[in-house]
């Protein structure tokens, strides 16, 4: 029987996390999951990454919140969540009734905290992996973000893994001057996938008032605009690592998801691209398995890192030697 | 439950003082829209038709169709908009017969508590007008005398409130700079209006209001210096508009003393109680 | 007589370096400045900052070497020049009969081949600065990027201050972790200016063909895709050194290069924008001009740093703070 | 000297097959447009009016219009040109009255050394055809009579020479498919002619190229087999069109042996003599 009639297989495996397609929602962009129920069937889905999770509730920034920038926005939301108690009372039962892999996120202030809460997360039935946003600060080192530095990275890495049973996925930030480093001492310290990448740090100034748009100051870039960033990032780090890597940053359609697939990712999360069209992520699905069917493809799975086959591009050779083709 | 949809876009017509009233239409065998209630909003995509970067963010717009009656199936709904910057631009250039994406209803709308034999006290500041004129004509349909209060800068935004004139709404005018009605804001047209209501104001009438946030806040401030109910349907840049984001919050506290929260003005509003909203 | 009879004063000084007004194009965007000449008046611009200059003529990467992105582009011209004496004999010529600050950017590979560069240049008239592109490999150091390095891009700096009289700026690389450690070697080292930002590292991969679209595999990515994470640097940078600033990136209107001045920059440079309108430049000084009209603004040099006005927002903190501010 | 300036779409027209004939004029009170050559291009803004990020870049077309007789100044031109990506499917929702923005002429055009007597043999690919038809009417302009020889996908892709064929041009087809003209490539039908043509072919015959990488290096080599002159238009992304970013290039050898040297498509070509290619 022909791959065409057959339909593409669009299963993949990131390591010891099967998905029946490589389509996440990404932390944030989707609330707790239930938020989509009116959008779109979550069993369309691979999976979905919910809003990160505190020990406590949180109440997040002061508002302006977001600033729409071009092919791409702002936001400094502060975290604001219901905390890993109400998520597990109140959002969890109603997940577990659907087809998806449901993948918790979390962050703390703390390496205890991480660990503390994969604990909580543990006992829960229907979850699929843990994930750790390492894009805060690490009150222990005077508030330097955890994902700047491949040591707390490391130590939250463990710290997680010997906390729970579950998959651990680390989410790597793209502020960085190496993030082969971070990715490294994260595998190393047993991460069984990376995710990447969080948003960029940006800003935007309403030149009418002379300040910030933000009440923040600052926030996190995301959206279309960081897509290639974020695909030479995934394209370094599957040469560094040998674990599996799960894709993000501005991905709206089939094509964009892909792009991280060849570039070496096993599977793919959806962020801001839900914000302009609630059912994005299962357009993408069925974009992507389309994708296949025109150019005969048998198995998603088969074009995880096609990119590579074509022999060593400078970014082999890190940060240094691509910019040194920029220019 | 809202709806993502292509909507096609019917009429798209200039009134005047860069206010647009826009109708829009299910395309033919497309489902039925879902009810919405007054003051629900919906999410428009605007510049280029698909997936379009310029802008990213679809834009909010409060739906200015009265609801259908009786539950009856609508399939077609307006917005009255104003343009502002880039996005509402692009929105006056849309030519009827192509579509635009629309995401809705949207949001609580107004709910007011109702004590009987109450009036609603609609107050307006500009564009504002649009969110509050299908509560007024529901208002109407059902045998009550909604007044509106509307505030705008100079006598051509009277654009902003023709076709709730026309729809047969009492509105009394306030300019900035005096060209038409009272001078004044429109909070200082509520001071006046209150004061002359004297103290059974507070039995008398409802006050729901939408604008610029410093006139809401305005009328706030006068509406409880008067013991007068009020709703607010608040404003911020909002960029998922169905509460996944959590960027479009406001600050409410549930009494003095008690701690500020954050609510998402798209899910637990747009319509506050005032007196809650931390201004 | 008031300001707005008088028109507003739109000229700036960055240092030592004075311009009647705050915009320059932007080195690789505008050729050798002559190139220019069929679209704009060169005397309507503050500066003009010709291509990167090897001591060598260089052919640069094979094709392909562009790509369009959302909001962005990216390019891997690998540095494609006529050297530094063909420069000074059949560009600057023509150049010195405009009345426009004329910067010569220069690169190397060695610490020494930046300082012949300056020498080379310090003779020659006409020239208003030079600008080192300090993105580029350092083959001392195995190839890695001076621009990410505190230590190279100090040495660099001195090496060039030490061979010209001319005031040196020193082009900042966007793709490190802390920007501001790279901003105060340069300082320290006696950088009389500093430019920000170079390209970010990226790549787009052709789905239909299973690689990435640039020959080179990665390359540099400008346009408004870049400008908030631009202008967050040059207000990082704004607090960490008291040098003047040149800030860059994603600008292609009178209120883009605001948010830049507002932020900390004395003047700014237009890149990406003179491909998709040559005349973009001259055009931005007019709305700059119109800005301060309409704002009663007497002089452009008053808005300079505006934006931090308004309190410490959590950027003081570095990319600990505000990153904590996101998602 | 290239000029940028805004020109107004008279007519859009649908010539079949993702195929469009564009014309373009200089609004009423601006300048005249200066004059090119044919073979030279425009670079034009697609997509929504003013600066725009959807697509960010302008593209390169070339300039369809055979250039103006005896220099008499232009007010409109043509460009013809295919749907291909998403500036060009924007480019054919384009409406008369809009305007675009256009900056022309630019490249070298073509310049065929001309010894006495000989005839062009234009060998087009597809859309390629733009480039080449107005160097075919200028030729028929003075009297001498061109050949075309065709090379496109299947029979509706000869949409893509209809104005030609419509201006007199004589024109010999084949297609992938076999559905018209001859069956094969562009390359192939080139390479019977000059056979058939026999030794005479490189005095006779001077071959202007355009169309797909592939196909222009097919020719290439098929015309330097039998000796004739050819002058290929090379096509490549393009960020300016103008020289400044240096994206767009080609690399070229002065001779077997010689260096490897990148030169620019839209300054030093897009017209290159196919000798110095380094295909
Ligand atoms: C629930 C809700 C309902 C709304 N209903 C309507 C309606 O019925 N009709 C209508 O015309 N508008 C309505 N608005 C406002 C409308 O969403 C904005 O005018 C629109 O988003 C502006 O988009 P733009 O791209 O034209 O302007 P932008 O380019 O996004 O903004 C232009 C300028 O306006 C400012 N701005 C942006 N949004 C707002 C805002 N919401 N309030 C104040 N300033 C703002 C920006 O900071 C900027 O300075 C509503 C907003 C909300 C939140
Ligand atoms: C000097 C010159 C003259 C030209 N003249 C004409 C003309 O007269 N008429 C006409 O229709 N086209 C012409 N072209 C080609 C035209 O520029 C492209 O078709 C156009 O840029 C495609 O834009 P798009 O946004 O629709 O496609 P994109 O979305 O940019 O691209 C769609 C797909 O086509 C590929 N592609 C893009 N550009 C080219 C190209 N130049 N060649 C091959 N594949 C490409 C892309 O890689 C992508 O896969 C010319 C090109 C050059 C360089
Ligand atoms: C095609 C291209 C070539 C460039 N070449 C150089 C260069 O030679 N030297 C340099 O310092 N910067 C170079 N740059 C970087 C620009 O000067 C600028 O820093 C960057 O593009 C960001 O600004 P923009 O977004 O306005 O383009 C180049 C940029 C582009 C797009
Ligand atoms: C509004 C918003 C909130 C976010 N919140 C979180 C978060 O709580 N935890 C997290 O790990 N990432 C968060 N992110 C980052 C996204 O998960 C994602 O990494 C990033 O947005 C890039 O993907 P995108 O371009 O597809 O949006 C948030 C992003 C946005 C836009
Ligand atoms: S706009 Fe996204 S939560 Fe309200
Ligand atoms: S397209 Fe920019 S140099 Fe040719």
């Amino acid at each position: 029987m022909s791959a065409a009639a057959a339909g593409p297989v669009l299963a993949v495996s990131a390591g010891p996390l099967a998905l029946k397609n490589p389509v996440m929602t990404a932390s944030g962009t989707c609330g707790y999951g239930v938020d989509l129920l009116p959008h779109l069937e979550l069993s369309a889905l691979g999976g979905i990454v919910c809003k990160s999770l505190s020990l406590k509730p949180r109440e997040g920034s002061a508002p302006c919140r977001i600033a729409e920038t071009p092919a791409g926005m702002l936001n400094a939301i502060g975290l604001q969540n219901i905390g890993v108690e109400a998520f597990l009372r109140d959002k969890l039962p109603e997940l577990r009734r659907h087809d998806v892999a449901v993948v918790a996120n979390i962050f703390g202030e703390t390496v205890q905290e991480f660990a503390q809460l994969a604990r909580a997360l543990d006992g829960a039935d229907g979850i699929a992996a843990v994930e750790l946003n390492i894009s805060c600060p690490n009150t222990a080192k005077g508030g330097i973000e955890f994902g700047v530095d491949p040591e707390a990275t490391a130590r939250v890495t463990e710290a997680v893994k010997a906390a729970t049973r579950r998959p651990v996925i680390v989410k790597l930030s793209p502020n960085v001057t190496d993030i082969t480093l971070i990715a490294r001492a994260a595998a190393a310290a047993g991460a069984d996938i990376l995710s990447l990448v969080n948003t960029f740090v940006g800003m935007a100034v309403d030149v009418q008032r002379g300040r910030p748009i933000l009440a923040s100051g600052a926030g996190g870039l995301s959206g279309p605009a960081i897509r290639p960033l974020a695909v030479l990032l995934t394209y370094r780090v599957a040469r560094a690592v040998s674990i599996p890597l799960i894709g993000l940053g501005g991905i709206r359609s089939g094509a964009d998801a892909l792009e991280f697939i060849m570039a070496g990712a096993s599977a793919v999360q959806v962020g801001t691209a839900t914000f302009t069209e609630p059912g994005a992520a299962a357009r993408i699905v069925r974009e992507m398995e389309e994708h296949c069917r025109r150019h005969g493809v048998a198995s998603i799975a088969s074009l995880i890192g096609a990119a590579h086959q074509h022999g060593a591009f400078p970014p082999e050779a890190g940060p240094a030697g691509t910019a040194a083709a920029a220019g | 439950m809202p709806l993502d949809t292509a909507l096609r876009i019917e009429e798209n017509r200039h009134l005047g003082a860069a206010h647009f009233l826009l109708t829009l239409s299910a395309p033919p065998g497309s489902p039925p829209l879902p009810s919405w209630k007054a003051g629900q909003f919906a999410m428009i995509g605007l510049g280029l038709p698909g997936p379009t970067n310029d802008p990213l963010l679809r834009r909010p717009f409060s739906i200015f169709e009265p609801p259908p009656q009786r539950q009856a199936p609508a399939s077609s709904l307006r917005i009255f908009y104003k343009v502002l910057g880039r996005g509402t631009a692009l929105l006056a250039r849309a030519r009827p017969g192509t579509t635009v994406p629309c995401l809705a209803p949207l949001g609580n709308g107004f709910d007011p508590p109702r004590a009987a034999g109450s009036r609603l006290l609609l107050v307006a500041g500009g564009i504002g007008a649009a969110s509050l004129h299908p509560l007024a004509v529901q208002e109407l349909r059902e045998g009550r005398s909604p007044l509106m209060l509307y505030g705008c800068r100079t006598a051509a935004d009277l654009a902003g409130i023709a076709p709730s004139r026309e729809a047969g709404i009492e509105v009394r005018v306030a300019t900035d700079d005096g060209t038409a009605g009272a001078s004044g804001r429109a909070g200082d047209l509520l001071d006046r209006f209150l004061r002359d209501e004297g103290p059974q104001a507070s039995r008398r009438w409802i006050i729901c209001a939408c604008g610029p946030h410093a006139m809401m806040r305005h009328a706030a401030q006068v509406a409880a210096r008067h013991g007068v109910p009020c709703h607010v349907s608040l404003e911020s840049p909002m960029a998922c508009g169905f509460g996944v984001c959590v960027g479009c919050v406001v600050g409410v506290r549930d009494g003095a003393g008690e701690p500020l929260r954050y609510r998402r003005i798209c899910v637990e509003g747009p319509v506050f109680d005032a007196a809650v909203v931390a201004w």
